[in-house]
C-alpha cells in the first residue's frame, strides 16, 4: 500500500495545479501571460532569497493566529475573532514599546507578553460569556472584531498619533523594543521564530501535558468532563484567552518586527485566513506550520504575480480562493480514494 | 425632531436591513438544514454583479435580479456540492467562496464595466394606496418590489418550517439526520434544495443592493454585510422572524450613528461606526443571549454512522 | 397461537445475507425466516451482528450479498424509504427521535402528502392513536422533555401511524421500567393478534422466553441456532448458544460481615436545575463490604442522588448511568478513557506533562485485569462493544480501590457475558470491604445483588427492606408509590 | 495592460496604491498617473492594488531592490513605510503622495486640498438655503482634514454663521453606508454636500440629485455624473502631477522635499465646470478668489 503514503503528499499537489490550471485561464481571458505570472509567483515567492523572506514575514502572523484558531477548536470552540485579538495584541505591544523604557532584553519579552495578554482578553470576553451565560461565541468574537478595529482606529488617530503624520498611525517604538531581523535586508523578523515556538508550545500543551488533556477532553465531551472533575467553564474561558492570546501575538510581532508603530488595519485579514487554516490542518500543528507558510506564500505571491505586470489582483485573489477550495476537496476525498485502492 | 426625520430615519433602517436580510434568510434555509454557511458575502457580491451585469446588458431590472437569482442559486449548488456530496470542511467552503467571488466579480466588473459610468435603469417603487399615506410609517409602503418580496419572503419562511411538511424535513435534517434519513427522507436532497433556495435568496439581497441601493455595480460593494447576516441569524436564533429583527437591529444602529455624524455631535467618528456591533454585543450580554444551533450544522452525514452521532 | 404448520407463510425470509464494514464481516450468510404473525426473537452477545442484520432490512444499510423476500416475493431495499412503503417499521437501538421537534412532529415526520401540516389534526389522529393502543401521550410535548419510556412510546407510534406490518424492535426494554415493559409486551401481543409481525432483539431472556414465538441466535455474524419452541427452552441454553460457552446465571454471592459505616447520609435534600426538590430528606446508612441496592421506577430521583453523593469527596468509584455520554470519551483511546479522573495526579502527570509510558502500561494491566477485549490501548472507545466499554468505566473507577461505589444501571444494555462481568466485579469489590450503593430499574438484579434494598419514589426512600425477606411483589408495591 | 520590457536601461517607475485601480478616483488617479508618465515620458511601470498596510514595505523595497527609479507611494499611509525602506535603497526616489515626509531620495507631493475645498465653500455658503453643510469622506486623516478646514474657511467667509458638519463612513468599500450618511445628511437639513469617496461618490452625487440639494465633484470631474446636483468639482489631476515628479526624477531634478501643488497649477489642481445653477456672479467671484489665491492676497 505505497499509495496510502503518497496520497498525503500528492493530492494537494494536484489541488494546487488544478488551481492555478483555472486561474491560467482567467490570466489568459485579462490579456496577460500565465507562464510569466507563474514563473514569477514560483521563482519570487519560495526560491529567491528576498522572496521566501517575504513569505516567512507572512507566515508568522498567520502561523500565531492560526495556532490560536486550532486551540480553541480543540475545547471546542469556535473563535472567529482572530482579526480582532490581532488587532489588540498589536495596541498591547505598541503601549509598551511607546510607554516603556527599558534595556532590549526586558523589553522585548514585556512588549510581546503585553500582546498576549491584549490579545487574551479580547479572547477571554466571548469565553467567559460563552462559559457562563452561554453566548453563542462565533457571534460575539465577530462582533469584537468589528469593535477593535474601530477603537484601534480611533487610538491612532487620537491619543496615540504620531505628530504630523498625514495618516492615522503612532510614532514609532523605542528600538529597545523592536525585534531583530533574522534574514539579513530582508524583512524577515524575529517574529517568525516566536511564532513557531507558540505552534511549538502548543503542540506541546496539547500532545503532551495535562492540560491538553483536559482541553481536549472538554472539546470532545463537556458531560463526561463534568462528570470527571474538570471544570468546563474555567477550561473554555481559559482556552478562549489563550487562543486570544496567541492571536495578539500576530499583532505584537507585526507592530514590533514589522512596521515598529501600531497602525490602522494592521491586520489584512489573517484572523480569518487562520481559521481556513486550522481547518486545513485538520488538528495537526505540524500542518499548522506547512499550511502557514503555503499561505504566507501565497500571499506575498499576490504582490509578486502583481508587480511581475503579468496578473491583475483581481485574478490573483480568484486563484488564492481555487486553491484553498480545491485543496479542501483533496482533503475530502482523500479517505475515500484510500479506501478504493 | 419632525415626522421627516422619523420617516427618514425609518426608510434609511429598512434600506440598509434588506440585504442583510436577504442575506439572513439565505442563510437560515442553509443552516437550518445543517450546512454551515460562512459564504454569504460572496453570494451577495454574485447576486450584486450578475444583477448590475445583467440589467447593464439587457436594460431590464427583472433580467438583473432574475440573474441574481440564479447566480446566487449556483453559488449555492456548488456550496452544497462540496459540503454535501464531497463532504469538505463547510467552513473552508465558505472561506473560499468568499474569495473566488470577491476576486471574480471584480475581475468581470472590469471586463464588462471599465471605462464607463454605469447607467442602470431604475428599480420602480411601487406605493400601495391608503397605506403609503399613513403619517411615519407610511414610508414602508412606498418600496420596490425586492423590499415587498423579503416581507412575503420572511412571512412564508416562517410559515413554511413550521407550518409544513418540506419545513418540517428541514428542520429534521438540520436537527438529526439519522432521524430524517430513517423516516424516508433524503438527507441529500433536502440540504441541496436548501443551500441553493438559500443562494437564491442571498443572490436577490445582492441584487437589491447593486440595482435599488446604488445602483450600480463596485467592487467588493458587500462590504462585510455577509457576516454581518450570519451575526444576525444567530442573534435570531436561526428563526426567520427573530433573524430578520436582527437585521433590523443593525439596520437602524446604523441609520442612528450616521445621524449622530450628521447632526454634528461631536464624538470620535469611530465610536459611531462601532454602534451597531457594540449595541448588539450589549443586546446579547443583556438576555437575549442564548441561541443553540441547529443540532447537526457544520457535521457532514454518513449513513454508516447513523445512530452512533448525530 | 399454534396455526397448522401448512398454513404458515413467511412473512420475511433472509437468503445468504452477508454486510462487511472494511474487512470485517457483521453479517456472515444469514439465513432467517419469520412468520406471518410471529414474534420472532435475534439473540446475540454485543457486536453479534443484530443491529447490522436489521438496519439491512429497514433499509439503512445495503447488504454485500443475499436476497430478502417479503411474502415470497423477492424485494430490494435500498433506502428507509423504500422500507417504510414495504411496511417495514424500524425501532432503532439509538431512538431515531428529533428531540427538539414535538410528539406528534416526530410521529408525522417523512409521512407528510400535502405541502401543509395539519397540526391539529395530526395531533388528533395521533392522539386517538396512541388511545387506540393504549400508549397514552401528549402529542404537542417536545421529544427532549420525555422519559425514555415515553420516548420509546413516541418511537412505535411512530412506526404504528406508518401502518407497518413488519416491526423490528432493537433492544426496546433495555431502557425501559419494569412496568414499561409489562405494557411493552402487551402491547406487542396485541398487535402480533392483530396481524403484524414482529421482531424482537433483546439481552433479557427470560423476556424472550416469555414473549417470543421463535429465537434466532447470531455469534459473530452467524446464525448459530434457530428455535420455534421457545417456551421450551430455557435461558441457560439460549446463553450458551449465544456465548458458545457455559455461562452461570447465578451469581455467586458470598456472605461478607458488614464492617464499619463508610457512610452515612442525614435528611439529604437535593434540588435540580430547574429549582424542583427532587430528593426529599433522605437518611441512610452504608456499611463496608455491604450493597445497598436502590429500586425504583426511572426518574424518581435517582440520579440526582447519585450525583449528589459522587460529590462529597471521598474516594469515590461512581458508574454514571450514560457510559457513552457521560462515563466515557468515545473519541479518546482506552488508555486515555482510563486516566480520565486521575489525569492530573502522579504518576500519570508530572510536571504538568502526561507520562506515556505509565499510562500505557496502565492500560495494558487494567485490560489484562478487566479482560477488555480489544486489540489494543490505543483503540477509540467508540469502536468498543457495550459491554467492553462498560469494563473500561470499571476498570478505572475501581482503580483506587475506593472506599464507597455507586454503581448506577451499570448492566443496561449488555449481552449476559458482560453483565455476568460486570456483577462479579462488584462483588469482588464487597468482599474487598468495599460499601457499594446499586442504583437499577431492573428489580431482579437490584435484588440478587443486593444486602439491602432501598425503594426510592418521588425523591424519597418509602422504606428499606432486607434483601433476604423482601419479595418482587412488595417492592413492585412500593416502587408504585403504595403505602407500606 | 502594462507589459514590462527587460530593457534596464530604461527608466522605471512604480506605483503602490492601497485601494483598486477601478474606483474612478483616487486609486485610479495614481494608476492613470503612471500609465500617463509611460505614455509622456516613455518611462517603464508596474503598479501593485490593494496594497494592505502590512504589505507596504514589502511592496516598497521590493521595487527598489528591481531596480526601480521611482517608487511612488500612493497614500498617506505609506509614509511610515517610506521612511522606513528608503534609506536602504540610495538609488530610488521615493515619492509619498498625500505624504509628508522627505528626504535624501525621498519626496512628497501634496494636492492643496485646502485651496480647492475653500472655493467649494465659498459656492456651497451663496448656494444653501438651510445654512448647513456637510462634508463626507471615508475615513479622517490630514488630507480629509484639510478639505474639510478649506471648506469650512471658505463657507464662513461667506457667511460666518455657518454650519457645518462632517460624515466620515470608515470603509471605502461601503458604498452603501455611504449612499445612507448622505441621506442622513440630508435628512438633518444639509442641502450642500462636498464629498470625498471612491467608489461611493456616484452615489452620493446621484442620491443629492434625487433629492434636489446640491454637492460637490472631486477628483475628477464629476458634473456629468449629476448635472442637477453638482455645482463644480474639485479637479485633481493626479496623474499630471505625477507624471511631473516622475519627469523631475528621470531629468535628475527631483529634490527631497514635499512639493505642494495647488491652484498655481491649473493643469493639476482646478476647478471643474460649473453648473448653471452657480449664478454668474459667483462663478465670476470664485474665479476671482481663486486668482487672489494663486496670487497670493489670500493665504490659507
Ligand atoms: N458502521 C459500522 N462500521 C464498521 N463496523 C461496524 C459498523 N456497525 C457495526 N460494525 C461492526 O459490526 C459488528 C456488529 O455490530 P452490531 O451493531 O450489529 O452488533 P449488535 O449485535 O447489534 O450488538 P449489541 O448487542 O451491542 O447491540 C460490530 O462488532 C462492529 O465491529
Ligand atoms: N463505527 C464503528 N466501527 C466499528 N465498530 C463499531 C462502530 N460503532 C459500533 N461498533 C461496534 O458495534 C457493536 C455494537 O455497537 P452498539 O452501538 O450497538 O453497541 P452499544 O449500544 O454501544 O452497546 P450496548 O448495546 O451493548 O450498550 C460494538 O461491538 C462496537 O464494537
Ligand atoms: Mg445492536
Ligand atoms: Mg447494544
Amino acid at each position: 500500500m505505497n499509495n496510502n503514503r503518497i496520497f498525503p503528499i500528492i493530492s494537494p499537489i494536484l489541488a494546487i495545479v488544478s488551481a492555478l490550471i483555472v486561474g491560467a485561464v482567467l490570466i489568459l481571458i485579462a490579456g496577460a501571460n500565465p507562464i510569466t505570472a507563474y514563473t514569477a509567483l514560483f521563482t519570487e515567492s519560495l526560491s529567491t532569497y528576498f522572496g521566501f523572506g517575504n513569505t516567512l514575514t507572512k507566515m508568522a502572523p498567520l502561523l500565531f493566529a492560526s495556532t490560536g484558531v486550532l486551540l480553541a477548536l480543540k475545547a471546542g470552540q469556535f473563535n472567529i475573532g482572530g482579526e480582532g485579538q490581532i488587532y489588540f495584541g498589536a495596541l498591547g505591544s505598541a503601549l509598551v514599546g511607546l510607554y516603556v523604557q527599558a534595556p532590549a532584553f526586558i523589553h522585548v519579552p514585556l512588549a510581546i507578553l503585553a500582546g498576549f495578554i491584549f490579545g487574551a482578553v479580547w479572547g477571554f470576553i466571548p469565553g467567559y460569556l460563552k462559559a457562563v451565560r452561554g453566548i453563542n461565541e462565533v457571534i460575539t468574537t465577530l462582533l469584537l472584531n468589528y469593535i477593535a478595529i474601530d477603537l484601534i482606529s480611533y487610538l491612532v488617530q487620537n491619543p496615540l498619533k504620531e505628530a504630523n503624520a498625514p495618516s492615522p498611525y503612532s510614532p514609532l517604538i523605542a528600538k529597545s523594543a523592536q525585534l531583530p531581523i533574522i534574514i539579513p535586508g530582508s524583512l524577515a523578523h524575529g517574529g517568525i521564530l516566536l511564532a513557531l515556538i507558540a505552534a511549538l508550545i502548543v503542540y506541546i500543551i496539547i500532545k503532551r501535558s495535562t492540560l491538553g488533556y483536559q482541553i481536549t477532553a472538554v472539546g470532545l465531551n463537556q458531560k463526561a468532563s463534568n462528570y470527571a472533575g474538570i471544570s468546563v467553564q474555567r477550561t473554555i474561558m481559559l482556552v478562549m484567552a489563550a487562543s486570544g492570546g496567541f492571536a495578539g501575538l500576530a499583532g505584537a510581532s507585526e507592530v514590533m518586527g514589522l512596521k515598529y508603530r501600531l497602525f490602522e488595519q494592521v491586520s489584512p485579514g489573517y484572523g480569518f485566513d487562520a481559521i481556513a487554516i486550522a481547518f486545513l490542518s485538520r488538528g495537526s500543528v505540524l500542518g499548522l506550520v506547512l499550511n502557514s507558510l503555503f499561505f504566507g506564500a501565497l500571499r506575498s505571491g499576490a504582490n509578486v504575480m502583481q508587480r511581475s505586470a503579468s496578473a491583475p489582483v483581481t485574478v490573483i485573489y480568484a486563484i488564492q480562493g481555487l486553491t484553498v477550495l480545491f485543496i479542501a476537496i483533496a482533503l475530502a476525498l482523500e479517505p475515500k480514494l484510500r479506501h478504493e485502492q | 425632531m419632525n415626522n421627516d426625520f422619523l420617516t427618514d430615519f425609518l426608510a434609511s433602517t429598512l434600506r440598509l436591513s434588506v440585504p442583510l436580510a436577504y442575506a439572513a434568510m439565505g442563510g437560515l434555509f442553509s443552516e437550518r438544514s445543517g450546512v454551515l454557511n460562512i459564504g454569504l458575502e460572496g453570494m451577495l457580491l454574485t447576486g450584486a454583479f450578475t444583477s448590475a451585469a445583467a440589467t447593464f446588458y439587457s436594460g431590464n431590472v427583472v433580467v438583473g435580479i432574475c440573474a441574481a437569482l440564479i447566480a446566487g442559486g449556483f453559488v449555492g449548488l456548488v456550496h452544497a456540492f462540496l459540503c454535501v456530496t464531497l463532504r469538505v470542511n463547510q467552513l473552508v467552503s465558505g472561506l473560499a467562496i468568499n474569495l473566488v467571488a470577491g476576486g471574480l466579480t471584480s475581475f468581470l466588473g472590469r471586463l464588462i464595466f471599465s471605462g464607463s459610468t454605469q447607467r442602470l435603469p431604475l428599480v420602480p417603487a411601487i406605493k400601495i394606496p391608503i397605506l403609503a399615506n399613513i403619517p411615519i410609517i407610511g414610508i414602508l409602503f412606498e418600496q420596490d418590489i425586492l423590499v415587498y418580496l423579503l416581507f412575503l419572503i420572511i412571512a412564508l419562511t416562517t410559515y413554511f418550517l413550521f407550518y409544513t411538511n418540506p419545513g418540517l424535513n428541514l428542520r429534521a435534517v438540520g436537527e438529526y439526520p439519522s432521524s430524517a434519513d430513517t423516516a424516508g427522507i433524503s438527507v441529500t436532497l433536502v440540504r441541496y434544495v436548501a443551500v441553493v433556495t438559500g443562494g437564491c435568496l442571498v443572490g436577490c439581497g445582492g441584487a437589491y443592493l447593486a440595482l435599488v441601493q446604488i445602483n450600480y455595480f463596485t467592487e467588493g460593494m458587500s462590504a462585510g454585510k455577509g457576516f454581518i447576516a450570519i451575526a444576525s441569524l444567530i442573534f435570531g436564533r436561526w428563526h426567520p422572524i427573530g433573524s430578520a429583527l436582527a437585521c433590523l437591529l443593525f439596520g437602524a444602529t446604523e441609520a442612528l450613528q450616521l445621524r449622530i455624524q450628521a447632526l454634528g455631535v461631536n464624538i470620535p467618528y469611530q465610536f459611531l461606526t462601532m454602534l451597531p456591533y457594540a449595541v448588539a454585543m450589549i443586546a446579547l450580554i443583556g438576555g437575549m443571549g442564548k441561541s443553540t444551533p441547529p443540532a447537526a450544522l457544520g457535521v457532514p452525514y454518513e449513513r454508516n454512522s447513523a445512530g452512533k452521532n448525530i | 397461537m399454534p396455526v397448522p404448520q401448512e398454513f404458515v407463510m413467511a412473512y420475511l425470509r433472509l437468503e445468504n445475507i452477508t454486510k462487511q464494514f472494511g474487512a470485517f464481516i457483521a453479517n456472515d450468510n444469514v439465513n432467517l425466516c419469520v412468520e406471518s404473525g410471529s414474534i420472532h426473537a435475534i439473540l446475540g452477545e454485543n457486536g453479534a451482528g443484530k443491529s447490522t442484520l436489521m438496519n439491512i432490512i429497514s433499509g439503512l444499510y445495503q447488504p454485500d450479498t443475499g436476497q430478502i423476500y417479503l411474502q415470497e416475493q423477492l424485494i430490494t431495499i435500498n433506502s428507509s424509504a423504500d422500507a417504510i412503503k414495504l411496511g417495514i417499521g424500524m425501532i432503532y437501538q439509538h431512538f431515531m427521535l428529533v428531540p427538539q421537534l414535538t410528539v406528534t412532529e416526530n410521529i408525522i415526520l417523512g409521512t407528510g402528502k400535502n405541502i401543509n401540516l395539519n397540526l391539529r389534526q395530526k395531533q388528533a389522529e395521533i392522539k386517538a392513536l396512541s388511545q387506540a393502543y393504549n400508549l397514552e401521550i401528549d402529542p404537542t410535548a417536545k421529544v427532549e422533555d420525555l422519559s425514555v419510556g415515553m420516548q420509546q412510546r413516541v418511537e412505535i407510534l411512530k412506526v404504528l401511524y406508518r401502518q407497518a406490518k413488519l416491526l423490528i424492535l432493537d433492544e426496546p426494554t433495555a431502557v425501559l421500567t419494569p412496568l414499561e415493559v409489562k405494557s411493552l409486551i402487551t402491547i406487542l401481543r396485541q398487535l402480533a393478534a392483530n396481524g403484524h409481525t414482529i421482531i424482537f432483539i433483546s439481552h433479557k431472556l427470560e423476556e424472550v422466553i416469555n414473549l417470543c414465538d421463535a429465537v434466532t441466535v447470531l455469534r459473530r455474524g452467524k446464525v448459530v441456532a434457530t428455535t420455534t419452541t421457545t417456551q421450551q427452552t430455557t435461558s441457560q441454553q439460549l446463553a450458551e448458544l449465544m456465548v458458545g460457552r457455559q455461562v452461570s446465571l447465578h451469581l455467586n454471592k458470598k456472605p461478607v460481615a458488614s464492617g464499619e459505616i463508610v457512610l452515612s447520609v442525614k435528611d439529604l435534600q437535593v434540588k435540580d436545575n430547574r429549582g424542583v426538590m427532587v430528593v426529599k430528606n433522605i437518611s441512610f446508612e452504608l456499611h463496608a463490604g455491604e450493597i445497598l441496592g436502590i429500586a425504583g421506577v426511572d426518574g424518581n430521583g435517582q440520579r440526582e442522588l447519585a450525583e449528589a453523593l459522587a460529590q462529597t469527596g471521598v474516594t469515590i468509584g461512581y458508574i454514571p448511568e450514560d457510559r457513552q455520554k457521560t462515563g466515557l470519551i468515545l473519541q479518546f483511546n482506552i488508555a486515555q478513557n482510563l486516566i480520565l479522573k486521575a489525569f492530573k495526579n502522579p504518576p500519570f502527570s508530572r510536571r504538568g506533562l502526561l507520562q506515556q509510558e505509565v499510562i500505557k502500561s496502565n492500560a495494558v494491566s487494567a485490560m489484562e485485569e478487566f479482560d477488555i477485549r480489544a486489540p489494543d490501548v490505543n483503540v477509540k472507545v467508540s469502536q468498543l462493544s457495550g459491554g467492553n466499554q462498560q469494563k473500561i468505566i470499571l476498570a478505572r473507577e475501581l482503580a483506587g480501590e475506593p472506599k464507597l461505589i455507586i454503581a448506577m444501571q451499570p448492566t443496561r444494555g449488555l449481552d449476559i457475558g458482560a453483565i455476568e462481568a460486570v456483577q462479579q466485579r462488584l462483588l469482588a469489590q464487597r468482599e474487598r470491604g468495599a460499601a457499594i450503593l446499586y442504583i437499577s430499574t431492573e428489580l431482579e438484579e437490584v435484588m440478587a445483588m443486593s444486602d439491602r434494598i432501598a425503594v426510592m419514589y418521588k425523591g424519597e426512600f418509602v422504606d428499606i427492606l432486607d434483601a433476604a425477606n423482601a419479595t418482587v411483589e412488595k417492592i413492585g408495591l412500593l416502587m408504585g408509590g403504595v403505602e407500606k | 495592460n502594462n507589459q514590462t520590457t527587460t530593457n534596464t536601461g530604461n527608466f522605471k517607475i512604480a506605483i503602490a496604491l492601497p485601494g483598486v485601480i477601478s474606483d474612478k478616483a483616487w486609486n485610479q488617479s495614481g494608476y492613470e498617473g503612471v500609465q500617463l508618465a509611460k505614455q509622456k515620458l516613455g518611462v517603464e511601470t508596474a503598479h501593485v492594488e490593494k496594497v494592505s498596510q502590512a504589505d507596504q514595505t514589502e511592496v516598497l523595497s521590493d521595487f527598489a531592490r528591481r531596480g526601480y527609479n521611482v517608487v511612488i507611494a500612493h497614500g498617506g499611509q505609506f509614509d511610515a513605510a517610506i521612511q522606513q525602506i528608503a534609506p536602504q535603497f540610495a538609488n530610488t526616489f521615493f515619492i509619498g503622495v498625500n505624504g509628508n515626509v522627505k528626504g535624501a531620495n525621498i519626496a512628497s507631493l501634496r494636492i492643496d486640498h485646502l485651496q480647492a475645498s475653500y472655493l467649494c465653500g465659498i459656492i456651497a455658503a451663496t448656494m444653501t438655503k438651510s445654512n448647513k453643510l456637510a462634508y463626507i469622506a471615508g475615513q479622517e486623516f490630514q488630507a480629509t482634514q484639510e478639505e474639510l478646514r478649506g471648506f469650512e474657511l471658505g463657507a464662513k467667509s461667506v457667511k460666518k454663521d455657518i454650519k457645518i458638519t462632517s460624515t466620515f463612513t470608515g470603509d471605502w468599500n461601503d458604498v452603501a453606508k455611504a449612499k445612507e450618511a448622505t441621506l442622513a445628511l440630508i435628512s438633518t437639513g444639509a442641502d450642500v454636500i462636498y464629498q470625498w469617496l471612491d467608489s461611493a461618490s456616484a452615489t452620493v452625487l446621484q442620491t443629492a440629485s434625487d433629492k434636489g440639494i446640491y454637492a460637490f465633484g472631486n477628483t475628477n470631474d464629476q458634473l456629468d455624473i449629476a448635472p442637477k446636483a453638482v455645482l463644480t468639482s474639485a479637479v485633481k489631476h493626479l496623474d499630471v502631477a505625477i507624471t511631473y515628479l516622475a519627469e523631475l526624477a528621470q531629468k535628475k531634478e527631483l529634490k527631497g522635499e514635499v512639493y505642494k501643488l495647488g491652484l498655481e497649477r491649473p493643469d493639476i489642481l482646478t476647478l471643474g465646470k460649473f453648473s448653471d445653477a452657480v449664478p454668474q456672479a459667483v462663478q465670476k467671484q470664485v474665479l476671482n478668489v481663486k486668482q487672489q489665491i494663486i496670487d497670493k492676497k489670500i493665504t490659507l
